[in-house]
């Protein structure tokens, strides 16, 4: 039997996100249809779990949900879920791209949609099934919290139904998602095959347990017995499922489509909750699992590749977008391209003072902020224009000076400009990838970011050199859209100026996910 | 436990026999092949009879409740009515319309009979009388009743026919619809008799089975579990598609839906079918909520050395089969959105209602040592939550036809207007 | 014949229909047709389960795939086909057998090498991870044993599973449940 | 020996995983592509419980007297479980979205599925 007390104490934020969203149903269900306040409601939920776990990052690490023996209630199954200060990261990035989330579509939401209350409810949902990601110890649930995310993720840009092209972007997104998670899944009952068991690591249980990683670690025994060559070929196909998640090339097809397609405020969504989710699987799967030194000479050729690949498709393609929401998409694509090069740089000499993964935590804490306040302007444009072309940000600095400055501080920082945030998160990961030797990959990215320059450019050579339309006068923003672009300003600056402190959280994250020191001393 | 023993001398004694005509020692696989086929020839002929004087039994009951006679002119009381009816079904033209999907359509109705017959494997008549004790009894039962689904669409889609595709539409959302409070009513007796066996559950209503064991007497489960042996019969009838339930092939709207197409020996197929699983769910039934084959009183069990198991079982189910043709013969059909309504507004709310209750009773009785070995307390529990039940039920119900309506007034409404755009796309 | 022949050939069948199930859906023409094949192939992995054992598993498979989600495709292809609707040929094939040949070529050589028994046996379980003598005896007391019944199988232990080590799976689930319900309804609702 | 190698349930399952990719990866009609997936799916799945059957730790105990092998873990079996749920689940979300597509659009065909295109 699992410790209920420490079910309900480490795995408080999830579920208070899970009342919450039921919660909010009830309450839709209750007033029967009528304008209610189910975004207040899940602001509440976000920030409650947000308390919730401020408060557990004082607490000592736990895995729970594990099993126990019936006599003794000794633990003999690792817990299913850990709630350690590297979940406790992912949580703060997901209730935070959330509550943003929240504050800048609710306007945009209101009159586009009857079904409020289930949006919200989705939502909240959605940030649920990011959090089981960054915890999950078990590969049933990382399975099922992938899935869980994907499913959300499909019906919320799929949610304008009177919208033809939100249903469509949604069914593309899905096609495209059931089949890289069919082949995730595959991948995944090999690997269960080889290992015997689905927990993943022994995690802050202190009997030696048979797990994943313990099976893994063993790699004499797995070479003898010819697994390696099911191994090699089942983290491919993992790598396809959660690459499909944080749209690395070449699983990134569907999310072109889907930004354009979907309603703003779930672009701005998908744009980083789902990256950093997925993000939050990769780097601990890859490490805490599959790090051990024989395998990770087989995946680590394949996340340089990936890495190379998405860069420069990214930008590449970004650069004949008219679609600002589209051109986002392949900008999204490009920066985790660029936050895997983190991964890429692992285990071979770090940057001073910095953990290549820590680099990866740092470029993604910056992202989420940046590109959050960028789309909040693309909410607020299209809301007022009922368009996200280029055309539609023509004259921005002549209608609202204030979006059209913070539109150019964000495209700047995503650009890596200093003393912006993007600057540090680039400086980073390009830093970790000089240390680990990885000259290829820095440069590559160097040079791909300099692409990046026209395409952002082009967006701000209409905002400021571009006439209005005809009839487009002042815009006026709401109050909470016009809070989230602060906040996203003043995150972007702190970080950019006094990266300490943050650098020490995603140091201090990343340590966590980093195998213990002979391992890497092995090297 | 003579009249056991006895039995399973005689299956011994079969065993031995086969082995001997085959040359075989007792326990090779072959014996257990011929087992299993002499249990499936038994089965098919016992339930082939069952069914042609089931069409009789329904002529004649219906009959009567209509203040009519039934046949009565083919042999004594129309005794030999089936057998001029098959005749004349077997020999009338055998039609396939010029376009529909020959394969398809010739498939649907031959595949809508095995599963009707397959789930007599797991319908028990005695101790030791089953064709096959699975571990999943009831299970299978169900999944393999469900997949009777196919071939009704198969016939829908081959016959290229408007009604008969209504016909399997309608079919097919009733019959996915029933089986989630049907499978849920029954929940609450699997936790009860903690085994999906049939073979178990039959036990479990007995003295001395796992109904004892865990501090429940040995008593029928309709007493426990009144609220769900209603859900489980409404919905099973359902299920099997029967007045009052019968709008998928409502003659009035869709001729005779999907098998309109269909004649002759095909038709007869659907009949068949219709009368097995009719057959089977009573037994089902009563194997669930009355006891299976275990008789009212432990003295009529057996009479000397032989085991009366097959009778009770046979009355019971015969009974069931009488309620079902009651159902047709006195109440009229419903509505098709009163139907979906009634399944998921009122059934499956109140049989979740009822695993709550029974789950709720159970944890309480098992981890409360005071209530160990008070049969009648824990009884006069469920008595109590029972009749909590159903007054639910009485509200829910009046809830439900209170607001079945709705639907039409919302339509009038935006027909005239009156309501706003965006409320009718919702 | 002796009854490991009699398997074998039992697993032969089964395989067959599986696989010619999934043939049948990439060969048909018709998308109804299709969707029976691929019943078909479900059937034959249920066959397959009961031959591997996982009975509970076999019973799930016909009851879901085939009374379910079998039945919500050929739903979706009765509301969106012309009834008489012929899908065209497939497109793209030489491109598809590109991909999908050297991978089933890597899976298959690497499922034929590999020595599948070491995650068998190479970490023995530790202490009270075994299976107590009190579950095994729960396993066996659903009907009492000196009546000479089958054991209920693996259902009992599943659940206990389901409760206790994949507790979080089983309630996270629940959750996915109602979203798609949900979802569901709210796009596809009139 | 077992009657069957754990390789002849490997064997089918990839071949099921591989035909329903082509299929995924052929098929135009959008119901078409959601059966490759199915497909696949199932291959997940006999793959996880011949794993499970073939290749999970094994433990001793004494039931009734007499001293087995069993199996120690379900893990195989769960996960079958949890595909065939998560395959409901995406199935409804999948065919809700075709249906709503068809009626928008009046068509499945992805190939006329191009509002959206770079």
């Amino acid at each position: 039997m699992p410790n209920l007390d420490s079910i309900l104490i480490h795995f408080s934020p999830e579920l208070v996100l899970a009342l919450g969203a039921l919660v909010v149903l009830l309450y839709d269900i209750a007033i029967r249809g009528r304008d209610g306040r189910q975004a207040q409601l899940t602001l509440v939920a976000l920030v409650l779990a947000l308390g919730a776990t401020f408060w557990l990052w004082g607490q000592p690490p736990l895995a729970i949900f594990e099993a126990r023996g019936a006599a003794g209630g000794a633990v003999v199954r690792p817990g299913a879920f850990i709630s350690d200060g590297y979940t406790h990261f992912f949580r703060l990035i997901g209730l935070l791209t959330t509550l943003l989330v929240v504050l800048s579509g609710m306007v945009y939401l209101r009159g586009r949609t009857p079904f409020k209350g289930e949006f919200y409810a989705l939502l909240l949902c959605a940030v649920m099934a990011m959090n089981l990601m960054a915890g999950a110890n078990d590969l049933i649930v990382v399975a099922l919290a992938i899935e869980f995310l994907s499913i959300t993720s499909y019906v919320l840009t799929a949610f304008l139904r009177s919208d033809p092209a939100s249903i469509e972007a949604g069914l593309k997104y899905f096609l495209y998602g059931s089949v890289t998670s069919a082949a995730m899944l595959f991948g995944i009952s090999l690997i269960y095959g080889v290992a015997g068991t689905t927990s993943l690591t022994p995690a802050y249980a202190p009997e030696a347990m048979r797990t994943v990683a313990g099976v893994l670690a063993e790699h004499d025994t797995i070479a003898v017995a010819g697994l390696e060559s099911v191994l090699l070929p089942a983290i491919m196909l993992v790598l396809a499922g959660v690459g499909f998640k944080i749209a690395l090339v070449p699983f990134h097809q569907w999310s072109p489509d889907a930004y354009e397609g979907a309603p703003t405020p779930v672009t701005a969504f998908l744009s980083v909750g789902p990256k950093a989710a997925g993000f939050a699987v990769l780097l601990r799967l890859m490490t805490r699992v599959f790090g051990d030194s024989g395998l990770m000479s087989g995946w680590m050729g394949m996340i340089g590749l990936i890495a190379i690949l998405t860069m420069v498709l990214g930008n590449i393609a970004a650069l004949t977008q008219s679609n600002v929401k589209r051109l986002m998409a392949y900008s999204s694509i490009a920066q985790a391209g660029y936050m895997l090069v983190g991964l890429a740089a692992y285990g071979q000499g770090q940057l001073a003072g910095l953990d290549p993964l820590g680099s990866t935590l740092l470029f993604l804490l910056a992202y989420i902020f940046t590109n959050l306040g960028a789309f909040a302007i693309i909410i607020a444009i299209d809301h007022a224009a009922g368009s996200s072309e280029l055309e539609a940000f023509s004259g921005l600095m002549k209608r609202s000076p204030f979006l059209a400055i913070a539109l150019a501080v964000f495209l700047f920082s995503l650009i890596g400009i200093p003393p912006l945030s993007g600057f540090v998160g680039k400086f980073a990961v390009f830093g970790s990838a000089v240390a680990a030797g990885q000259i290829p990959l820095a440069v590559i990215g160097v040079l791909t970011g300099v692409i990046s320059v026209v395409y952002y450019f082009r967006i701000l050579r209409e905002a400021f050199f571009g006439q209005p339309v005809e009839g487009a006068g002042r815009l006026t923003v709401a109050p909470s859209l016009t809070f989230v672009v602060a906040v996203a300003l003043v995150m972007t600056f702190a970080i950019g100026l006094a990266p300490g402190a943050f650098v020490d959280m995603a140091n201090q994250a990343a340590a966590l996910i980093a195998p213990a020191g002979e391992m890497l001393a092995g090297h | 436990m003579i009249a056991m023993h006895f039995l399973q001398a005689s299956v011994g004694w079969i065993r031995g026999l086969i082995a001997g005509q085959l040359g075989l020692a007792a326990d090779a696989l072959w014996v257990d092949l011929a087992i299993w086929l002499i249990s499936a020839l038994v089965i098919l002929g016992v339930v082939q009879v069952g069914m042609l004087y089931a069409t009789w039994l329904e002529r004649k009951f219906l009959g009567r409740i209509q203040d009519r006679l039934g046949p009565n002119r083919v042999g004594i009381f129309g005794l030999l009515q089936p057998f001029a009816d098959m005749v004349k079904m077997l020999t009338k033209e055998d039609i396939t319309p010029a376009q529909a999907h020959r394969g398809v359509f010739n498939l649907g109705a031959i595949l809508v009979v095995p599963p009707a017959i397959v789930v007599f494997a797991v319908v028990p008549v005695g101790i030791g009388l089953i064709a096959t004790d699975l571990s999943v009894g009831f299970l299978f039962f169900i999944s393999v009743a469900s997949t009777a689904i196919i071939p009704i669409f198969m016939a829908g889609w081959g016959s290229r026919n408007k009604f008969a595709i209504i016909g399997a539409m309608r079919a097919v959302a009733q019959i996915v619809s029933y089986e989630i409070p049907q499978v849920l009513s029954v929940v609450g007796v699997l936790l009860l008799a903690g085994t999906l066996s049939t073979q178990g559950l039959t036990l479990a209503q007995g003295n001395g089975g796992a109904g004892d064991a865990i501090g429940y007497p040995g008593l029928w489960f309709v007493l426990i579990q009144p609220i769900a042996f209603v859900i489980f019969l409404l919905a099973t009838t359902a299920e099997i598609e029967r007045t009052p339930f019968d709008i998928p092939e409502a003659e009035s709207e869709i001729i005779a839906g999907y098998h309109t197409e269909y004649s002759g020996l095909k038709f007869g197929l659907f009949q068949l079918s219709q009368y097995f699983m009719t057959i089977a769910s009573a037994a089902m039934a009563s194997i669930l909520f009355f006891g299976g084959w275990l008789a009212p009183l432990p003295f009529l069990q057996r009479i000397g050395p032989l085991d009366l198991g097959w009778f009770w079982m046979g009355a019971k189910t015969i009974f069931f089969v009488l309620v079902f043709m009651w159902f047709r013969g006195t109440w009229p059909r419903l509505r098709s959105d009163q139907l979906m309504g009634f399944a998921w507004k009122v059934l499956v709310p109140l049989s979740l209602a009822n695993l709550l209750m029974t789950g709720l009773i159970g944890y309480v009785t098992q981890s409360s040592t005071n209530l160990s070995g008070q049969p009648l307390l824990i009884l006069l529990f469920f008595a109590v939550a029972n009749a909590l039940l159903l007054m639910a039920t009485l509200w829910l119900i009046g809830w439900w036809r209170k607001n079945s309506e709705r639907p039409r007034i919302r339509f009038e409404q935006a027909a005239a207007g009156e309501l706003p755009p965006a409320e009718v796309a919702a | 014949m002796s009854p490991l022949l009699l398997q074998q050939i039992a697993f032969m069948v089964l395989a067959a229909i599986s696989l010619s199930g999934a043939w049948g859906v990439i060969r048909a023409h018709s998308v109804f047709v299709s969707a029976l094949w691929l019943i078909l192939s479900f059937v034959g992995v249920a066959g397959l389960y009961v031959m591997l054992e996982a009975g509970f598993l076999a019973v799930i498979q016909v009851l879901v795939y085939v009374g379910a989600i079998s039945v919500l495709i050929l739903f979706a292809i009765m509301l969106t086909e012309d009834v008489m609707g012929q899908a065209e040929p497939a497109s793209q094939w030489p491109l598809a057998v590109l991909i999908v040949l050297p991978f089933f070529g890597m899976l298959a050589k690497a499922a034929f090498t590999a020595d599948w028994q070491l995650s068998a046996g190479s970490v023995a379980p530790p202490e009270g991870a075994s299976i107590s003598a009190e579950t095994a005896k729960l396993v066996t007391t659903a009907i009492p044993a000196e009546q000479g019944f089958r054991l209920p199988g693996q259902v009992v232990m599943l659940g206990r599973s389901l409760m206790t080590e994949h507790l979080l799976a089983f309630e996270v689930v629940a959750v996915v449940l109602l979203v798609a319900l949900v979802g569901a309804i709210v796009i596809a609702r009139d | 020996m077992p009657a069957i190698p754990v390789w002849w349930y490997l064997m089918v399952a990839t071949g099921l995983f591989s035909i329903g990719l082509y299929a995924t990866l052929t098929r135009r009609n959008a119901v078409n592509v959601l059966m490759g997936v199915e497909l696949m799916l199932n291959a997940v799945n006999l793959n996880a419980v011949a794993l499970w059957r073939y290749a999970s730790p094994t433990v001793s105990a004494t039931v009734d007297g007499q001293s087995v092998q069993l199996l120690s873990t379900l893990d195989g079996q769960v996960f079958a479980i949890f595909v065939i749920a998560l395959a409901a689940a995406e199935a409804a979300v999948g065919l809700a979205l075709i249906i709503a597509v068809y009626r928008s659009r009046r068509t499945v065909e992805l190939e006329q599925l191009d509002m959206l295109q770079g």
